[in-house]
């Protein structure tokens, strides 16, 4: 037994015992734990096999920076891969594995992988496994996967909730330590509104860890912010992002430490958006750990972290100690361990003397300090159990034996948020240390992230941060309060020591522990040529772990820096990237889930539909009834009766998707002059004309009827995915271009519901819906319009047709529609009236030659390729006119809209067939594709719609279309199989 | 050029690795060249490793003003495929394909091009038809295609969700087999040190600054290592061939923009293979350690800062979760951004540019990674011979004058 | 004026959805509730702002003046004017009045270059109300929502979830959002499924 | 994500808005009595610049307005925005 926990002490609630389970064993806790914390106590160190040689690892760190304690948390469908223990807060119930040991954490077949070290150096697998070719598909690649990853994911879906808010601050405080507390206090009682987030449970950062604490002042400080309305503490939460114009992105953990306790219906994540006035960035530094021979072993612990254990877990790693410390900071936890009982058996301090106030209390105490030396090994295998400890400069290595190594190689200012707002960082020369240089956003560090590691200077730093970044957010005149009093001791400069020399030749010296990245892995990668930071990085993938090299990067850097000769601002570092500790997937959904990924939108008659057992088609967001199944009738069946129908008697369909733009001024015929392919100012008043629109380079961009209303009002309608995109474009070139125009635009989609009728009984419904309505060809001719009353409903009836038949389109305020459907649908039954979907006005209006937007045309065709000259007007100008004078655009072979019958009737040619002359032809050339096909059951035969090279020169030859396993023949036609048939036009 | 072979690492493993060369020499600037390519992604170095290789130039510079490899090449999904619909694409990306089937032999470099299979999935009636006319198009211009309907899918990929009740129902998808990824840094590596080993000057951080330019040709150019006289420039400057083409009075039709991705934590192997969706921007893969890699559509403005927005990649994953339910719990490990260089039909320019001796490789936007080899062979014979590679010919400048554009918005929107 | 059986024949996208609705409703000191409140009589009203005919007679018509500070409401008894652009308002008014309003209206704007469309069937009406109503609000829209900052007598037009709608803080303290017919559905179960935590009384 | 100060409506989150790339680009009076290369130019041909950029807005989810902002492409700093009509404003340094 070497790790133990103190009987008294510490903030864990030794009245809430708690048990949990470490890969199969039975453990107990406290509440106030953490997973690592209660793993230490039960003397559970050895945690994880690393990622590469499956070393056995144990817990490093106590937050956010642990680079080996990973563990899968909790099984089935609530299983989490990777979870950091130093950052899981224990709960009872709780169980755990590590991530990559197989069969077991004690004995890991992977580490078989260690005895052939000597050839996985950094970048062996771009060296090798290329012979025989064959074999990497096959062999190589498959054994390297299974190496692969860490944890495992879940095999079923998360049955968790996640949930997102927006809001606003006037500061925000990211870090909730002695810094950020008091720039949040000084910011509050100016006034401002603050948010601050601490990604622990408990707010107070460093003083929770330490002995000789502010404890009053913590008190005072969360109460009086507790009980301001202007403040809002957010634990457990983590700034993860710093985007542009201080949007920040925080992720909170809500329920994740109440294990299965969690209450349902809450989410367990939630995910803020923050867009603050002002930020101040107070996220303490991480500590630095020393490279030398074997400084992965369990039982080398970084010394803050140490003293997290002990101070504020009430746990001690273990019994023998020895410190290896570049500054003072860790004499700290040489009199933490001596305090906790601990045997501290040295001090190892590289500096020739230590002179701060703190190396003075350990000798006091009677503590070895050994100046000039250093541990430049350390030995034992799932234990530590010694270190080497040798003079700088030489001279022989002594054994030390002891069960924990507390080490210090300085501190790293969290720079993560500070970078990625695009902040600059700075070398400080005497603190060995990145700090924020030139700052680009509303934003200011604080305290150790700041690079003033002492606790007077942290907390003066944060009264004043926040005091400025209040008064920078419009809530000047008031001084910040005095900061309390404290007493920091005297400290001698830290030395610089990246990696400790005499280690070399004794073992393995990691820098990347999660990655097994060696200090001579970054050396052989230098030698090679990666001299870059960022192709050191690439090469041999150090930082770019879990802990995205939280204690790794700067020792890397560093010891680039050497090789190369080169300083280390000259070197540089990576790029700090979000997230700063991993986000869950689900929190970035939130409730986006199922329907709720993308609206689902409706049409007033949907529920009839729905009643009427429609199955239905995705057109952009909305539903539309695709078909309507009969008596267990499939597809083709249903859509053949629909199809018939219209031509035999009569069809309904629910046309109230179409986009509808209502366009007033008087200039406004001028203006669809210029966005039509031809002309409306001669249009008359109540008469519909089609048209079709270009993009300026020509392409048919979207099409639909418009209706002249009045001399300066027109009623235009778009394709149903086009709508809004039609608006869009319209009011670009009217705000844009045309600001002299006149003319208003507003949409009115969802005004109207349409109800459309189509057949020869069209005539018959609405004379009996509408009966004051001359229905007559004269009064009422193809393409006009009246307004009037449809089944007591005030309409506007438009005769046009997308089908070839008579047809009306009764338009309806929206909240009517559903009652005019169902009066349409009475006045028809006796006609035997048939609600149609979609795919059988495909087939009509296919049968017609009429063309779908976005089926016909792909961004590449032109009105003249779909032989719509009749639609151009040669007059006048419109957008796209000039394009179509191009060379390639002007060209006679491009491809043109065409109709085919396959030789066969009964065939019916798959949509996306390409098109050839000669299917022996190699390599073959395609010529066009079927754009549209159908079995049409009033040619009672398979037609297609078809886009051809030259197709409109080739009306009556044969084409081919070699589909897999076949080639089929078809002719070319017309595109109008109605007229072809012969078949009289219902107009 | 040390052979690399198991039997020369285990050679090396006994000396402690201390004899492994540079990959790539690092010179000065030579005075002149006879050609200079600009830009050290993986397309410039393609590029110079083909004319040397091939048509024997090998007084040549690469230019870089960062790290090579530290574009695009170095920040992209590694997305390997040659299905596009129209002919001019599915030829170019095929030769492409081709040579990346035999890239770890030719360049002696393990560049783990991983050929598991790319599904585009279809949600709706359109992507059906589109999907099917692509595979067609694919079959007949020997590209290998096939059309799988969901069951299918799911069997080829077991995470995915083909529940009929999903928002985005799975309703189909295109699959290529010889499709994949490959390492992308390894690409970029291989072609530098096999350029290097044919003489090519390989000259990191070296930014051009500007061109030497009189009677409409090209006599050499600035930069901030001194000037370089050369009577041939091919600018492969992804992400800023405008403000290089700019230098040289140059104006082109192409818009920078960011493009995001991120990579989850490492996990175990849960996904075999590559699945893309066009309606939703999603791209989803697992590389050979074990991280999810994916991609995000553009961010809609234009930018050169290698960074977007964060709802854009939030509204991907929520996307992605549905498709992708046992994802939702795993986490998300660090983002990035990189500059695409977008061309109105998003296809890319290859050829002469108005200025005599200056050749643009360039606007392959998000998807032209899986060129890299392709891209530099054609390249490399176009300025070589002094005539387009048949290959790139369609791809010239001036098909945005006669209106020949190669629209592959249609049918590939997202072009990874 | 208005037929009454035309008006017993209308149905708003939400009729069905009373009871969902009424269920979602939370009380107490965390309480929201959602409710729909149909058929406000709704117009688009263009114009030019610098133009003090048309500022006129909108005022001779309505009552009121329009409001031409951006996102601000103007109100005279039922009828109400809620800036939406620089030359566009959405006149709202009592169920059933629309019909009059635009006739007002199109009297008095006569010969004058402008646009008076009924939209009164284009969008509905939803109303967030209660202690925990911005916290709902506040998942679904990314304005700054603080008291001191959305005041009543504003409004704006924002993303709201995944669609759009018009935002209105009533004198009440209520927020209104005008919300386009097709996606009512969408947001009122969006809304319904956030609000769904305030119902949970647990403490963690 | 950036903050978009729309000139009509005040400070609005990115999201709320559409991109519409290269302001001040006039469409040639007679698109007839243009060459092919220079309708070309006015298509496809667009400044691209790294730095400060005038480019279109447009307030798609609030007043659906276009208006003209500089921003500059590298920090993504937003130095003006201003209506389709007003003069163009001088870039920063
Ligand atoms: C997030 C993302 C995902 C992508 N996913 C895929 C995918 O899955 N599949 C796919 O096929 N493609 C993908 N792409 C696209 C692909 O990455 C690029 O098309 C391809 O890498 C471009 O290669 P390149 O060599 O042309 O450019 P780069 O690698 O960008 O190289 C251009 C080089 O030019 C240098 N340069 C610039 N200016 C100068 C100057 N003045 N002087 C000297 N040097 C200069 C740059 O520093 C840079 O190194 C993706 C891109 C991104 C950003
Ligand atoms: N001896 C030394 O050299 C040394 C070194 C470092 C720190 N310290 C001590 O640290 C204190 C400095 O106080 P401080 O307030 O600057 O730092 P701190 O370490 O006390 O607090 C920082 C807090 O920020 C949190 N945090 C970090 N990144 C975060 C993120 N992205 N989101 C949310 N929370 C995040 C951390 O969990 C921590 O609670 C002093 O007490 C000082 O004595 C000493
Ligand atoms: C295919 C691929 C896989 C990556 N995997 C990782 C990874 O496992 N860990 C990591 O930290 N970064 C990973 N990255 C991201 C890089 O760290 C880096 O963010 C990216 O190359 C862009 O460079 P930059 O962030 O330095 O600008 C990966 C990048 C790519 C392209
Ligand atoms: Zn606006």
């Amino acid at each position: 037994m070497t790790g133990f926990r103190l009987a008294q002490g510490g903030r864990i609630d030794r009245s809430r015992p708690l048990s949990f389970t470490f890969a199969g064993r039975a453990y107990r806790g406290f509440a106030g734990d953490t997973l690592a914390s209660a793993l230490i106590a039960n003397d559970a160190l050895l945690v994880g096999r690393s990622f590469k040689y499956h070393r056995p690892r144990g817990i490093y760190a106590a937050g956010a920076e642990e680079p080996n304690a990973l563990m899968q948390l909790g099984v089935g469908e609530r299983t989490e891969p990777n979870a950091r223990a130093t950052q899981v807060e224990l709960y009872d119930g709780l169980t755990a594995n590590a991530v990559n040991a197989w069969p077991s954490l004690e004995w890991d077949l992977g580490a078989l992988t260690g005895l052939a070290s000597g050839l996985f150096v950094a970048g062996f697998y771009y060296k090798t496994f290329m012979w025989p070719p064959a074999f990497w598909n096959k062999v190589y690649e498959p054994a390297i996967r299974r190496m692969a990853g860490l944890g495992t994911a879940p095999r079923e879906a998360d049955p968790d909730l996640y949930d997102k808010v927006h809001v606003h601050a006037d500061v925000l405080v990211a870090g909730g330590g002695p810094a950020g507390l008091a720039a949040a206090l000084a910011a509050a009682q100016a006034g401002a509104d603050v948010l601050i987030a601490d990604e622990q449970a408990e707010l107070g950062g460093s003083l929770l860890s330490a002995r000789a604490t502010l404890d009053g002042w913590l008190r005072a400080t969360l109460e009086e912010l507790r009980g301001m309305p202007n403040v809002r503490l957010l634990p457990r939460t983590t700034v993860f992002g710093y985007y542009d114009q201080n949007y920040l992105c925080l992720l909170e953990r809500r329920t994740d430490h109440l294990g299965p306790a969690a209450p349902a219906g809450i989410s367990r994540q939630r995910l803020w958006h923050v867009r603050a006035r002002q930020v101040v960035l107070a996220t303490g530094a991480h500590e630095r750990p020393l490279v030398f021979a074997g400084n992965d072993r369990p039982g080398v612990m970084l010394a803050g972290a140490v003293s997290t254990y002990i101070n504020r877990y009430a746990v001690v790693p273990g019994k023998r100690a020895v410190v290896f410390t570049t500054n003072d900071g860790g004499y700290r936890t040489a009199l933490d361990l001596a305090a906790a009982g601990a045997q501290v058996l040295a001090v190892v301090d590289p500096r020739p003397e230590s002179a701060g106030d703190l190396p003075a209390q350990a000798h006091a105490q009677g503590i070895e300090i050994l100046n000039g030396h250093a541990v430049v090994a350390a030995s034992g295998g799932k234990r530590l159990d010694s270190v080497s400890v040798a003079k700088l400069g030489g001279g022989a290595a002594r054994g030390v034996v002891c069960d924990l190594l507390a080490v210090s190689g300085g501190w790293s200012p969290v720079v993560h948020l500070f970078s990625q707002s695009q902040g600059k960082l700075r070398w400080d020369e005497a603190k060995h240390c990145f700090v924020p240089g030139t700052v680009t956003q509303a934003q200011r560090s604080a305290g150790a992230a700041n690079g003033s590691f002492a606790l007077g200077a942290a907390l003066a730093e944060g009264f004043a941060a926040g005091a400025e970044a209040a008064k920078d957010a419009g809530f000047g005149g008031w001084r910040a309060p005095e900061p309390p009093e404290v007493d920091d001791p005297r400290e001698a400069p830290p030395l610089a020591l990246w990696q400790v020399p005499g280690a070399e030749g004794r073992g393995k010296a990691f820098v990347d522990f999660q990655n097994d990245v060696t200090a001579s892995d970054l050396k052989l990668a230098a030698r090679e040529g990666f001299e870059s930071v960022e192709h050191l990085k690439r090469y041999t993938t150090t930082g770019m772990a879990t802990d995205q090299g939280k204690t790794s990067n700067v020792n890397a850097l560093a010891i680039l820096s050497d090789a190369t000769g080169r300083s280390i601002p000259a070197t540089g570092t990576t790029t700090f990237r979000a997230p700063y500790t991993p986000v869950t997937y689900g929190a970035m959904a939130g409730r986006d889930r199922g329907d709720r990924l993308d609206p689902i939108r409706v049409t007033p008659i949907h529920p009839w539909h729905v009643a009427r057992g429609a199955v239905f088609e995705d057109v952009g967001q909305w539903k539309r009834p695709w078909y309507y199944p009969q008596g267990g009738e499939d597809m083709h069946a249903a859509v053949r009766r629909e199809a018939k129908a219209v031509r035999t008697s009569l069809g309904v369909l629910d046309a109230s998707t179409l986009g509808k733009i209502d366009v007033r001024g008087p200039d406004a015929a001028e203006f669809l002059d210029r966005i039509y392919t031809n002309g409306f100012r001669k249009l008359g008043t109540g008469r519909c004309r089609y048209g079709l629109m270009c993009r300026d380079d020509g392409m048919v961009f979207d099409d639909g009827v418009t209706t002249r209303l009045a001399d300066d009002h027109f009623f235009m309608t778009t394709t149903t995915g086009g709508a809004a995109r039609v608006l869009e474009w319209l009011e670009e070139w009217l705000q844009t271009e045309w600001p002299h125009m006149k003319v208003y635009l507003t949409s009115v989609t969802e005004q109207w519901a349409t109800v459309s009728f189509a057949g020869p009984r069209a005539g018959d419904v609405l004379r009996e819906l509408s009966p004051a309505l001359a229905v007559d060809e004269e009064s009422f001719p193809f393409l006009s319009m009246r307004e009037g009353v449809v089944a007591g409903l005030p309409a506007r009836i438009f005769r046009i047709s997308f089908t070839g038949e008579a047809s009306y389109e009764v338009n309806v305020p929206s909240h009517h529609g559903l009652a005019l459907w169902q009066a349409v649908m009475a006045a028809g039954e006796k006609h035997g009236i048939t609600p149609y979907g979609t795919e059988a006005m495909h087939v009509l209006r296919a049968e017609k030659g009429f063309i779908i937007v976005g089926q016909e045309t792909d961004g590449t065709v032109t009105p003249l390729d779909l032989g719509m000259d009749w639609i151009v007007s040669k007059q006048k100008d419109f957008l796209g006119k000039r394009s179509f004078a191009r060379p390639d655009t002007s060209r006679a072979d491009r491809k043109q809209l065409v109709g085919l019958l396959p030789a066969d009737p009964a065939e019916v040619l798959p949509e996306g067939a390409q098109l050839v002359w000669d299917a022996a032809e190699s390599p073959i050339r395609m010529v066009g594709h079927v754009t549209s096909s159908y079995w049409s059951p009033n040619l009672g035969r398979g037609f297609a719609l078809a886009l051809v090279k030259g197709g409109r020169d080739h009306h009556g030859k044969t084409i081919l279309a070699p589909l897999a396993g076949k080639t089929v023949e078809a002719r070319i036609v017309a595109p109008n199989f109605l007229d072809e048939g012969g078949k009289p036009l219902h107009g | 050029m040390q052979r690399f072979s198991i039997v020369s690492l285990a050679r090396n493993a006994l000396t402690g690795h201390k004899d492994w060369p540079r990959y790539w020499r690092s010179p000065k600037p030579k005075a002149e060249y006879d050609a200079v390519i600009v830009g050290g992604g993986g397309h410039g170095l393609a590029t110079a490793y083909y004319l040397a290789k091939e048509h024997g130039v090998t007084n040549i510079a690469v230019l870089e003003k960062g790290w090579l490899g530290g574009g695009n090449t170095g920040r992209n999904t590694t997305i390997v495929r040659s299905n596009y619909l129209w002919d001019e694409s599915a030829h170019l990306y095929e030769h492409s394909l081709k040579l990346f089937e035999g890239l770890s032999q030719e360049l002696n470099y393990n560049v783990m091009l991983s050929q598991r299979g790319v599904l585009n999935l279809a949600h709706n009636l359109g992507d059906v038809r589109e999907g099917i006319r692509r595979v067609n198009a694919n079959r007949l211009n020997g590209v290998d295609a096939e059309w799988l309907g969901p069951a299918q899918v799911q069997e080829f990929c077991p995470i995915v969700s083909i529940s009929p009740s999903m928002r985005y129902p799975v309703m189909g998808a295109t699959l290529q087999r010889r499709a994949g990824v490959a390492r992308h840094d390894a690409v970029a590596w291989g072609f530098a040190r096999g350029a290097d080993a044919l003489g090519v000057d390989i000259i990191q951080n070296c930014e051009v600054t500007g061109f030497d330019i009189r009677e409409g040709r090209v006599r050499g150019l600035r930069t901030n290592q001194g000037d370089i006289a050369t009577g041939k420039v091919g600018i492969v400057a992804a992400g800023h061939n405008s403000v290089l083409c700019e230098m040289a009075g140059v104006r082109l039709p192409i818009q920078s923009h960011p493009l995001q991705a991120l990579v989850s934590e490492p996990i175990k192997p849960v996904h075999p293979c590559v699945v893309m969706s066009n309606a939703v921007h999603v791209y989803v893969s697992q590389s050979d350690k074990g991280e999810l890699v994916m991609g995000a559509g553009i961010d809609s403005f234009n930018s050169y800062a290698q960074r977007g927005s964060f709802p854009v990649i939030e509204h991907q994953m929520a996307a992605v979760l549905e498709l992708f339910p046992i994802f939702s719990r795993l986490r998300m490990l660090r983002t990035w951004g990189g500059i695409v260089d977008v061309c109105p039909d998003a296809s890319p320019i290859i050829g002469r540019l108005p200025v005599e001796g200056l050749y643009l490789n360039g606007g392959w936007g998000t998807g032209g990674f899986k060129a890299t080899p392709g891209s530099g062979h054609v390249f490399a014979h176009t300025i070589a011979r002094e005539a387009p590679h048949p290959l790139a010919a369609p791809f010239a400048f001036e098909r945005f004058t006669s209106g020949a554009l190669i629209d592959e918005h249609g049918a590939a929107a997202v072009a990874h | 004026m208005a037929d009454a059986t035309l008006f017993a024949r209308r149905r708003s996208p939400l009729q069905d959805h009373g009871a969902a609705l009424s269920r979602g409703a939370v009380s107490g000191p965390r309480g929201v509730t959602l409710t729909e409140i149909p058929h406000l009589a709704q117009i688009t009203l263009r114009g030019d702002p610098g133009n003090t005919d048309f500022l006129a007679a909108v005022r001779s018509a309505l009552g009121l003046d329009l409001p031409l500070k951006a996102n601000t409401v103007a109100a005279a008894g039922d009828v109400s004017a809620l800036w939406l652009g620089p030359d566009e308002w959405l006149i709202a008014g009592a169920p059933d009045s629309e019909a009059d309003l635009t006739a007002r209206l199109n009297a008095a704007l006569k010969d004058q270059h402008v646009s008076v469309v009924d939209v009164t069937a284009n969008r509905t009406v939803l109303e967030l109300a209660g202690p925990s109503a911005r916290a709902v609000l506040e998942k679904a829209c990314g304005l700054d929502l603080r008291p001191r900052e959305f005041k009543a007598g504003q409004c704006a037009q924002t993303n709201l979830a995944r669609t759009v709608g018009i935002l209105e803080m009533t004198q009440g303290g209520a927020w209104r959002i005008y919300v386009r017919n097709s996606f009512a559905v969408y947001l009122a179960d969006w809304l319904l499924d956030a609000m769904a935590e305030y119902a949970i009384d647990a403490k963690f | 994500m950036l903050l978009i100060p729309c000139p009509w409506c005040g400070e609005r989150d990115e999201t709320e808005f559409r991109y519409g790339g290269q302001a001040h680009l006039a469409r040639p009076l007679d698109p007839h009595a243009t060459g092919d290369a220079e309708w070309a130019e006015y298509l496809f041909m667009r400044d691209n610049p790294k730095g400060w950029f005038r480019e279109r807005w447009n307030h798609a989810a609030g007043c659906r307005r276009w208006f003209n902002m500089v921003r500059h492409t590298v920090t993504h700093e937003i130095a003006a925005v201003y209506k389709p009509d007003d003069p163009k404003p001088e870039l920063p340094e």
